[in-house]
């Protein structure tokens, strides 16, 4: 057997049934987005159909409830896979544990939180943002979606071996969300206001960055931690 | 378990008096600490007598920020060096360092009423403070998680480590954040924000030598509350865990017979 | 004291009260699992 | 003789319970290895330190391997408690994600579902298997990809007896061929196998060493 390079030739098969289940298992991206389409709704229900109004609150509750609904999928990213045996297997096959858990997350995050980003402009319109930022709203969301869903997992990969971990996840990563939330959240706003939006997205994209490198390491080292 | 656990032995026999010691330390220099601040450091000729919080408030702010560096030492010499004592120093630790959190966002928020006109200012370090809140209790929310403390320790060490990273890019995102927000509305005590910028200036008596003194005792007298909390807390979870083996041989007892 | 002294006092009271809690938490604590150590150690032994 | 397999001196313990010190064995070519000893001794334990999933408190464990076996660094194939089979993916699907994933070859996995007797269920999803079908799929994953050494979990359990008539003729093939197989056991054992006692660490030694946490 020729001597295949270990991450394309392990982790891709890996990133590929990841995204099949995600996709297939329990109604797929349904959920995340279904939540995240309810909360923004709620917000004109509860602060009222005001268009200013509505502007002034509207890109806050998008990014918010963005966090929220990525925090969603987060048990089931590892703890499915820890209760089966799988994730057995593929520790004891050699395979790094870190590699597993990037190609989890990303899978995960292709099957829901890209829709939730290609739901995002549409919300966006309902609370009365301006059209032809719309672009702009879906390319904050995916780059807030990658930071929220890598730093997530971090909580889930922790939590794997705990019943219901779910509420510990929220606990855990959070007050980590911040720097995202902040740099994702003035984007949008300066988007809404027609002001220059590249450099809170750009500092977005970084926390994104640093959290698909942070974030499958300490991951990684969690799941070793749940498989002892 | 039998070897990781080499130095509780010595950590118990050195640590039985040091407790009390320190506790009692720290309450005399607590003590004078605050008498000096509250009856002999002359009131602020603007703030008036409000600035006496700052003597208790902004030790708690530096302690806090001291405690989580504790935990996170703790936390790499127990995962890199599976140092036995590590986790059980990071684990006590923790609510000392949460306690302290709590008084310097109440203090904070006492001392902001009268200078800023409202219970909860969104300062940059105050939010900087309460991020670091949740820190915290997530990181004791993951050691009461687990049934096994060995998981619990591993797992709360990496969410300890992963944090640290955190805390310098949450504080500057929150100070950039600040900024933009930036209210136009003067305040009455902006000389004192800016003073207070950077606790560290203060050490270097950036402020009046009469401010001075309390603000250093009282970091003092934290200081020596901290040392005497931990150990006694060490030893607490060190009985803790030495009657859970015992209950558990219990377990297999029951098995063999 | 001046118009702020409520404040003052209440800052320094929650403090305190706070610092007494958490040393009486922990000193309690050490006692119970010490006691509880040696209630099992006697056990132990018969 | 080469030895595949050189354990010495491991202990471990599952919480605070020391579960067993000090074992030493190893294991060469064509043996198989039997580990015996009651319910909740450390079996499975060591059966997962052996695999690298959980960390021994002390000792030291060392494989030999020589040529190259796959470009994964770990010779061994494990075969825990659950299955690792997927509820809503067929049988012939999981075959194929595993062949990927270990780079075998897929013309693999007919004769080795075939091997197994479930060739023609490949198209029946995993919620759609008894336990015993599903012991031999995870079971057929070790065929598709030649490991040196295979870690087994109680292999028999679970499985009817036409069941652990495979098991034990795969086995038989996989140490013929030179490989090792290292297998926890409840009842009844294999024939030529060498049997290592995984006794608990019993407390009833007097002498605990001095620095451990009983009397710190």
């Amino acid at each position: 057997m020729q001597k295949q390079n270990m991450a394309e030739g392990v982790l891709l098969p890996l990133f590929f049934r990841e995204l099949k289940l995600a996709w297939s298992g329990g109604g797929g991206a349904a959920l995340p987005v279904g939540f995240y389409a309810g909360a923004a709704t709620l917000t004109p229900l509860a602060l009222g159909p005001a268009t200013d109004l509505l502007q002034a609150a509207g890109p806050g509750v998008l990014f918010i409830s963005l966090a929220l609904a990525s925090l969603l999928p987060m048990e089931r990213l590892f703890q499915a896979d820890l209760e089966d045996g799988t994730l057995d297997v593929l520790a004891s096959s050699g395979a790094s544990m870190t590699g597993i858990a990037l190609s989890k997350t990303l899978a995960h995050w292709m099957a829901s939180g890209l829709p939730l980003a290609l739901v995002a402009p549409l919300l966006w319109v309902m609370l009365q943002g301006p059209g032809e930022a719309v672009l702009i709203v879906l390319g904050i969301s995916l780059l807030g979606g990658l930071a929220f869903f890598f730093i997530g997992s971090i909580g889930a990969a922790l939590t794997a071996g705990v019943r219901r971990g779910g509420l510990l996840i929220a606990l855990v990563a959070l007050p980590l969300y911040a720097p995202a939330t902040i740099f994702g959240a003035s984007a949008l706003y300066a988007a809404a206001e027609g002001r220059d939006w590249t450099g809170s997205m750009a500092l977005c994209g970084a926390c994104a960055l640093v959290a698909i490198a942070l974030g499958p390491f300490a991951s990684g080292a969690a799941l070793k931690t749940a498989l002892d | 378990m039998i070897s990781t656990f080499a130095n509780p032995l010595k950590f118990m026999n050195a640590t039985r008096w040091v407790g009390p010691v320190l506790l009692g330390l720290a309450v005399i220099t607590l003590g004078v600490g605050i008498y000096i601040g509250l009856f002999i450091a002359p009131a602020d000729y603007r703030q008036g007598d409000a600035a006496r919080i700052m003597f208790i408030h902004v030790p708690a702010a530096m302690m806090c920020m001291g405690v989580y560096s504790f935990m996170v030492s703790a936390s790499i010499s127990s995962l890199i060096w599976k140092h036995a004592l590590a986790d059980i120093a990071g684990k006590s630790a923790a609510p000392i360092g949460t306690v302290f959190t709590a008084i310097c966002l109440i203090t904070g928020s006492l001392w902001g009423k009268p200078i800023w006109d409202t219970w909860w200012e969104w300062d940059a370090r105050l939010t900087s403070v309460l991020i670091l809140f949740f820190l915290y209790l997530g990181y004791m929310a993951i050691w009461s998680a687990f049934e096994t403390q060995q998981k619990a320790a591993r797992a709360a060490a990496i969410l300890c480590m992963v944090g640290a990273v955190n805390i310098p890019i949450i504080k500057w995102s929150v100070e950039w954040w600040t900024t933009l927000h930036q209210k136009a509305s003067i305040r009455l005590a902006d000389d004192w924000r800016e003073k207070l910028s950077k606790p560290s200036e203060i050490i270097h008596s950036e402020l009046p030598e009469p401010f001075l003194s309390p603000l250093l005792t009282v970091l003092v007298g934290y200081g020596l509350l901290f040392g005497a909390l931990v150990i006694m807390n060490m030893r607490a979870e060190i009985y803790a865990r030495r009657a859970e083996v015992l209950i558990q041989r219990r377990y297999a007892e029951e098995d063999e017979d | 004291m001046d118009k702020y002294a409520p404040y003052v006092w209440s800052a320094y009271a929650i403090t305190v009260s706070l610092i007494v809690f958490l040393t009486a938490f922990i000193a309690i604590r050490m006692k119970n699992s010490k006691n509880k150590l040696e209630r099992l150690q006697a056990e132990e032994d018969i | 003789m080469v030895n595949l397999l050189n354990v010495s001196k491991i202990s471990a313990s599952r919480g605070y319970r020391t579960l067993f010190r000090d074992l030493s064995f190893s294991a060469s070519t064509g043996d198989i290895l039997e580990l015996r000893g009651e319910n909740g001794s450390g079996k499975s334990t060591l059966l997962r330190i052996l695999a690298g999933l959980t960390r021994a408190e002390s000792g030291s464990l060392k494989y030999e391997i020589e040529g190259d076996v796959s470009s994964l660094k770990f010779p061994v194939h494990f075969l825990g408690h659950q299955d690792g089979i997927k509820a809503q993916e067929s049988v012939e699907d999981q075959m194929i994600f595993w062949a990927r994933f270990f780079q075998a070859d897929k013309a693999e996995i007919r004769p080795a579902l075939e091997r197994v007797g479930l060739w023609k269920r490949r198209d029946v999803p995993g919620r759609g298997l008894s336990a015993g079908q599903r012991r031999r799929l995870s079971l057929a994953r070790l065929l598709i990809t030649y490991r040196p050494i295979w870690l087994l979990d109680e292999p028999l359990a679970a499985l009817d007896v036409k069941g652990q008539e495979i098991v034990k003729e795969l086995i038989a093939k996989h140490t013929s061929e030179g490989g090792v197989v290292v297998a926890a056991m409840h009842g009844h054992g294999f024939e030529n196998a060498k049997v290592i006692e995984v006794k608990p660490f019993s407390k009833k030694i007097k002498t605990i060493p001095t620095n451990s946490l009983e009397n710190a």
